[in-house]
């Protein structure tokens, strides 16, 4: 890797191949553009993070790479549901007794309730400047690292790409999807779907399109990994997930016949982000700041792509092969901060009889 | 009781004759039965027939096997070897059926613990192996039984309110409600005190005769077999040492070991010649029961109980031996006394006239009957 | 003696000898503390529910959401508390009361499924039932197209009781073991038949055994929130888990509440049952009953056990071997399973198991001892904490630790405190009916040679008991070894235990990396269990 | 036994005086003392007071507060009201000290029911007091009573694979052990059967009277009180009737009460002229105790006890009653004779004479001392 190989880099102790992922759908990537961990100072002491989401459990891999990059740098951290840890963050804030420097979460709408509680502090320019606006807060108080499509994953042999509506509100009306979907409405990234379909449209929209989903039958599963191995199966012939979960599928069972739709300006097309911010307690801005940079280096967002199947947030890191790229996606125009008013879907969708 | 009749009481020694059919007939019929528990033989090739209507006791030391025999007659524990049959109809399995269980087996039991139903009043449990009787009848019944052993203002309370003594009643009434052929009594009377245990065993023979019931009760109350019993049957180490009516087993016990287990009994060691060389003198022959000849010459163990001895203090010269311990019992004393020969007797004394310890004694004998013996040992 | 005579003396005889003027104050006191200390949790409920606007609150409570859930979780519990009471009650008689041949292994068996999480049965079980499952991959070649669906109700039902209905097979197993058998055998004299005396004389009998392991069931259910998530049925831990994703604490408390009435009204149900305790739960006959000939039912018999244990114990060993064999994938960095995990788990079972014994010996002492209602109102009170979800108490430890204790906030006290809400009835259950059995003449024979109360109790009835209280801890072990909820939000940084990691490795959908933890945690368990039933024998 | 020296059994009289300093001295008193459950009155107002070395019984029916008296002794209960001393120092509470808890009192109980501890040997149970001997002395001081009490080769058994009476010799034992002022003993022998119950008793008392120490024992067995006691206290509902010395006791029972707890105890009824005119015919007044001259023409009962009456076959005109039941009993029949005056008396006699019930009697008193009597009710 000749590109990174110029003099006045500093010395890491880990190269690109490590950070990226194996397999077919990694084949034949080009070199990543952007700015590489070799370009930033490094990084130097202890950082404590706080990583919410169980998937987030692939984010500990990129941490143990930064540790083998630098002899002086650890990380301790804590993995756990990203709501359950925004409550605690909120509350440790509260009584003054912040834990970790950094809150990492795969849900923007956690990042959202955090910093609405006033427990963050701005992000290095540096970090923001990498990324598009619409993928970190308007007060730059969280800022995304690796996108999350909303998606349709549908069943190849059951369906074919033109069977599918380029509407979600047109699905209670089509046919052939009678019967045959699958959703997981307890998960984050389906109420952040829900909440946004509130927002692009109505609550009342929102209200009426779950109920009419229900009633055009719709089978409900405990996580979106479940509904897209479901739709590989041919258990369903298709279903609402993120998009990682199908190419996560199809990494471990090649030949799947299990294949990505991508709804239009709706709420269907949302792209919700992984992102970072920075915790009001921490007396280590700094660090933290250098830290949020390294997440958004191209090794690191190489490795998002390649190994999570995320879409990366900076320029010249694409998605991998098959996804098309994000600004060929069409996501509804909201504040992705917004999307941390869970409550209010959740009581929606309750009275709508799916919760 | 003062009140009744003395023709009404005389039924009290007839019932056996009145209340069964046919006295004679052997209503249970133990047959070489042995229990053994892993390497240990609680019973052994025990055999023992008792007739309709009898009151047989179990008298023996504890662990020689009572309890384990009543329970293999309930059909609780099944023999490992020999044949019971109750009624004529053989229990323990055979060619003609299999063993029989339990509730098979028309016995009740009076178990040493009670094993009253914790969980049921004093009336269900005495209900409870009413089950063929419609309601009424039931309460009939238990009313009949309760006045029978005197509890009838307690038939609400449960067992745990009652003292030891009430509870043994209940589980005498419980046993009795289904009219069993047989009942069986562990150790009916132990808890109770003296005046409730005469009173009680009293009731329960009468109980037990008016309903013309065979029963087998266990005891280790010398004094309650004797008297409540048709036949008393001694039981040493799993096997039946002898059985026959009170008066028979207590004046001609067949070993030493009956012998010890009834009565305070001493042994006098006599020297057979023609006639009977003893520490407290020389006797004819005809003093003791049964054929002698054969031991002529030889040494013999004559039993001799506290009454049949009689000890008069005299002087040193004269003395056939010293009191070396007095025991009060209320109508008399009974004197150990230590005689020059060296066997020790008991000799009962009436309370008035009492002797210190260390007194040299003359002892008479004062039976009244012929005397048992055992060659020595 | 009879058993329950036996018991009504040592209860009255008790409460006289622990009469002395201090000591039952004292002991009072520090139960009284314990009891206050339990139930804090439940303070940051009502503090939080009380935040709750009104309008909202009535909203909630009456939505049509809240009425379906509440009857779902309600026919849940009842049904899966049915069906453990009719699988342990029968295990529980054929291992104890007949001439089953194998009767310690099928003991053995019958215990165990209580050491694997109720939630790795459930993901077993989908793999194994469930659509495209392993034994649709099987029958598919045979012309099979579809199963019976497991999800729903009847998949629920079907894997909480397998993995729960233990807690009724031990404590039917410890009833009948120290059932008075002569009462049987009273009963078949009196012409019962072996089913009538077991109706009339034994069944009322255990009564109070059965009911103190459907309660341990009920509760179980009721909290549970992974196995009825897995098998997609909605229950009220699902609504609480919503509100809590959502950061609606003052819905998530309100829920809890409700949550709370639903466990009391079974406690009030199991008081009435367990009220008339003269049962053989607590009291020790003196005999035996005789063994049940089991003749041509001997192979039917062990047909059933070979079915519960295959279901519950092959089945998910099975599927975590196959997950084992079929992980290709080798493990990311940030994924390896250390043997820190296993220690880590050990050691934090190990305290709570500890710790729950210390508090549980003075709360049964109490409620066996003392009399009245009053006296056993702090056993009561240990059972709520055991029937709130795990998330509700860590996300109430959180907020009292950061509160009230700083500096204990994230260390390894509070996680085992948690532990200690959560199950300590299991050891106050155990260690109850121990000292039931203990008679009080001991300690008076004691104290008449010259002993202090607390010297007498030490020197006798704590030997006596300590049988009953490692069986205590052992299920306190072994349950602790399987929570997840709390373990997660409490937990130091950087401390992960065997279930950390199995969330972690599920959650990110490495399947196969879950399958040697798993299958170490239920070795683990396994050896408490052991311990459970030696103590037995 | 019979190989002992008369002069060495005569001590077993004498140990009383032997063992102990001063035979006068209480040890143990008791004024006044209540014990209330509730609203049920369990003691009430009990005086007693025991001498140093003494052994006392307590008899009395069940239920009427013997144990509860030995537990407020042994400070297990604290009475609602009275005092109790022990060896001159009070032990309730009263405004020179608190209640005298269990362990801060010299007194050793041996449980009817054992109470040994299951978990520890014969041997460590026996030490289980002994905690301020240091272990040589504690090994030297338990062989000495394993050997006091015959069990040498069961010190490292567990009680449970002991049987019932050497259990309760443990018991002894371990009480024993510390050398208590004084010895409670809840009725030690019940469970035993007669002849290991004759033989422990008598063993007992020679362990007591070798130690010297101060006793009260508990029972429902009359002879065992009147055997082994100095003094024997017949308590009834909640309070001591009578107390004195057996020979006193049986002799002079100052009410029905204790009348009718020892022995078979019939009343005749009789007019008092300047004669005694009875069912029996008339007697001289000298036959009763106590003067009697205050109850001139008023109606009296006159205790008498079967050894007291002789009954003789006889034809109807000359009879005093009838024969209305029999009782055996080994040495003797007890007979039930319903007198023609409705007095219904029990007579004892030598078993080779029997009736049948039925039986028309003449009853002879034949009574050698003074009787009791009281004013007819
Ligand atoms: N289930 C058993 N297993 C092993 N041994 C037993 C069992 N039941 C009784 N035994 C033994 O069998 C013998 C006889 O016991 P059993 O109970 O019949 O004695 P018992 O004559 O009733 O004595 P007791 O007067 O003490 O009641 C005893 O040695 C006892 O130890
Ligand atoms: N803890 C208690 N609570 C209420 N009543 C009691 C209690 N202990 C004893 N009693 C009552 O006090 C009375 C005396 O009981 P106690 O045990 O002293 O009798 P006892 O003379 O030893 O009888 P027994 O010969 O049956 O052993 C009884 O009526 C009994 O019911
Ligand atoms: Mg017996
Ligand atoms: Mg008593």
């Amino acid at each position: 890797f000749g590109l990174f190989s110029n003099d006045n880099s500093n010395q890491v102790g880990v190269s690109l191949s490590d950070f990226r992922g194996s397999g077919p759908l990694v084949e034949s990537r080009g070199q990543p553009g952007g700015t590489s961990i070799k370009d930033l100072p490094p990084l130097e002491g202890e950082l404590t993070v706080y990583v919410g989401g169980g998937e987030g459990g692939l984010y500990l891999d990129l941490l143990k790479l930064f540790e083998q990059a630098y002899d002086g740098f650890s990380v301790n951290q804590r993995v756990e549901g990203s709501s359950s840890l925004a409550n605690t963050i909120i509350e440790e804030n509260d009584n003054n007794a912040t834990r970790a420097d950094v809150f990492m979460s795969v849900d923007a709408g956690s990042l959202g309730a955090v910093a609405n509680a006033g427990a963050t502090q701005s992000l290095p320019s540096e970090a923001l400047n990498a990324v598009p606006g619409s993928f970190q807060d308007g007060d730059g108080r969280w800022v995304g690292f690796a996108g999350r499509a909303r998606a349709i994953p549908y069943n190849t042999n059951q369906l074919s790409p033109s069977d599918i509506p380029n509407k979600v509100s047109e699905f209670p009306n089509s046919g052939v999807l009678e019967g045959t979907m699958g959703w997981a409405p307890t998960y984050g990234a389906f109420q952040s779907f829900i909440t946004a379909m509130r927002l692009n449209r109505s609550d009342d929209a929102a209200r009426s399109w779950l109920e009419s989903m229900q009633n055009h039958g719709i089978t409900e599963y405990g996580n979106e990994f479940a509904v897209s191995n479901s739709a590989a199966d041919g258990e369903l012939a298709a279903g609402f997930a993120n998009h990682y979960y199908s190419l996560r599928v199809r990494s471990g069972r090649q030949n799947a016949p299990l294949d990505l739709y991508f709804t239009e300006g709706d709420a269907g097309a949302l792209v919700n982000v992984s992102g970072l911010e920075i915790l009001n307690g921490t007396q280590k801005g700094e660090l933290a700041g250098n830290f949020v940079r390294h997440v958004l280096s191209s090794e690191a967002q190489e490795f998002f792509a390649t190994r999570a199947f995320a879409y990366p947030m900076i320029e010249g890191v694409p998605p991998v092969g098959g996804l098309p790229r994000i600004d060929e996606l069409n996501p509804p125009d909201i504040d992705l901060t917004e999307l941390a008013d869970v409550s209010g879907t959740v009581e929606l969708m309750r009275d709508a009889g799916v919760l | 009781m003062g009140t009744q009749k003395p023709s009404q009481r005389i039924s009290e020694f007839e019932t056996v004759e009145t209340a069964v059919d046919d006295p004679e007939r052997t209503v249970l019929s133990i047959d070489g039965v042995s229990k053994e528990y892993g390497r240990e033989t609680a019973v052994e090739e025990l055999s023992l027939s008792v007739k309709d209507g009898e009151l047989l006791t179990l008298l023996g030391p504890s662990g020689c096997g009572k309890t384990t025999t009543l329970r293999m007659i309930a059909g609780l524990e099944e023999p490992s070897s020999g044949t019971i049959s109750i009624a004529g109809e053989t229990v323990t399995a055979d060619a003609d059926g299999p063993f029989r269980k339990p509730e098979e087996r028309d016995v009740g039991i009076v178990f040493q613990d009670y094993a009253l139903f914790p969980h049921l009043t004093v009336g269900e449990n005495i209900a409870f192996g009413l089950d063929e009787l419609d309601s009424d009848e039931t309460d009939a019944r238990v009313a009949e039984l309760l006045e029978l052993v005197d509890l009838e203002a307690h038939e609400a309370k449960m067992p745990s309110q009652l003292s030891g003594g009430q509870q043994q009643r209940v589980a005498l009434a419980r046993s009795l409600a289904p009219e069993p052929d047989v009942l069986l009594l562990d150790e009916p009377f132990s808890n109770l005190d003296v005046r409730l245990r005469v009173e009680m065993r009293e009731e329960v023979r009468r109980i037990l005769k008016r309903a013309g019931v065979t029963a087998i009760s266990v005891t280790h109350d010398q004094e309650e077999a004797l008297s409540i019993s048709d036949r008393v049957a001694i039981m040493n180490d799993g096997d039946i040492a002898q059985v026959g009516n009170p008066g028979e087993v207590f004046e001609n016990p067949e070993s030493r070991f009956v012998a010890s287990f009834l009565g305070q009994a001493s042994f006098l060691s006599a020297r057979v010649t023609d006639r009977l060389e003893t520490g407290l003198g020389s006797f004819g022959l005809e003093l003791l029961n049964g054929p002698i000849e054969a031991y002529d010459g030889a040494m013999i163990d004559v039993l001799v109980r506290p009454d049949d001895l009689q000890a008069m203090p005299t002087s040193e010269p004269k003395a056939d031996g010293y009191v070396v311990h007095r025991q009060y019992n209320g109508p008399n004393f009974i004197y150990r006394v230590e005689l020059h020969s060296g066997d020790v007797v008991h000799c009962m004394h009436n309370h008035v006239e009492t002797f210190e310890a260390g007194q040299p004694v003359e002892v008479d004998l004062v039976a009244d009957h012929e005397l048992a013996w055992y060659p020595a040992e | 003696m009879g058993a329950s005579d036996r018991l009504d003396r040592i209860r009255e005889r008790a409460s006289v000898a622990d009469r002395d003027a201090d000591e039952p104050t004292v002991l009072a006191l520090v139960v009284t503390a314990i009891s206050l200390l339990l139930l804090s949790p439940i303070a940051w409920v009502l503090i939080e529910a009380s935040e709750m606007p009104t309008d909202r609150l009535v909203e909630l409570v009456v939505s049509d959401t809240t009425t379906t859930v509440t009857l779902n979780t309600l026919v849940l519990v009842a049904a899966v508390t049915a069906m453990s009471v009719c699988i342990g009650v029968p295990l529980a008689l054929l291992t104890v009361q007949t001439d089953l041949p194998f009767k310690r292994f099928w003991t053995v068996t019958a215990a165990l499924p209580l050491v694997v999480p109720s939630y790795i049965g459930a993901f077993a079980f989908v793999s194994a039932f469930g659509p495209r499952g392993e034994l649709a991959d099987l029958l598919a070649p045979l012309g099979i197209e579809s199963l019976p669906t497991i999800y729903g109700l009847p998949g629920a039902v079907l894997v909480l009781t397998l993995f729960t209905y233990p807690y009724v097979f031990l404590t039917t197993r410890a009833s009948l073991i120290s059932f008075d058998g002569t009462a049987v055998e009273a009963a078949r004299t009196l012409n019962a038949s072996r089913w009538d005396a077991f109706k009339r004389v034994t069944l009322p009998q255990i009564l109070p055994g059965i009911a103190a392991g459907a309660l341990l069931v009920a509760l179980y259910t009721l909290s549970d929130f992974g196995t009825p998530a897995i098998m997609r049925y909605d229950v009220f831990t699902r609504m609480i888990f919503v509100e809590e994703q959502a950061r609606n604490l003052d819905a998530a408390a309100v829920l809890s509440l409700l949550l709370l009435v639903m466990a009391m009204a079974i406690l009030a149900v199991e008081s009435r049952i367990g009220a008339s305790r003269d049962g053989a739960y607590v009291s020790s006959g003196d005999r035996r009953a005789g063994e049940i000939k089991l003749g041509y039912w001997k192979l039917p018999a062990m047909g059933f056990c070979a079915l519960i244990a295959t279901l519950c114990l092959a089945l998910p060993i099975g599927i975590l071997g196959l997950w084992l064999v079929r992980s290709t994938a080798a493990a990311p960095a940030g994924f390896v399973f250390e043997a820190q995990h296993v220690t880590n788990s050990v050691t934090l079972a190990a305290g709570a198991a500890a710790l729950c014994v210390v508090v549980a010996l003075p709360i049964a002492y109490l409620s066996a001892r003392g009399d009245g209602r009053l006296s056993s109102l702090p056993e009561r009170v240990s059972y709520v904490g055991y029937a709130v979800p795990g998330v509700v108490i860590g996300l109430s430890l959180i907020y009292l630790a950061l509160r009230f204790v700083p500096f204990l906030y994230q260390s390894l006290f509070v996680l085992v405190f948690a532990y200690v809400v959560r199950f300590l009835p299991q050891a106050v259950g155990t260690t109850e009916s121990s000292v039931l059995q203990v008679d009080p003449s001991y300690i008076e024979a004691a104290r008449s040679l010259g002993y202090g109360p607390i010297t007498s109790f030490r020197k006798v009835v704590l030997p006596l008991v300590a049988p009953g209280i490692a069986a205590g801890a052992a299920l306190v072990f072994l349950t602790t070894m399987k929570e997840l909820p709390a373990t997660l939000m409490l937990r130091p940084i950087g401390f992960e235990t065997i279930v950390t990691y199995i969330w972690l490795v599920r959650g990110a959908a490495y399947q196969g990396q879950a399958a040697v933890p798993a299958l170490i945690l239920v070795g683990v368990s396994g050896l408490s269990m052991l311990i459970i039933l030696r103590q037995e024998a």
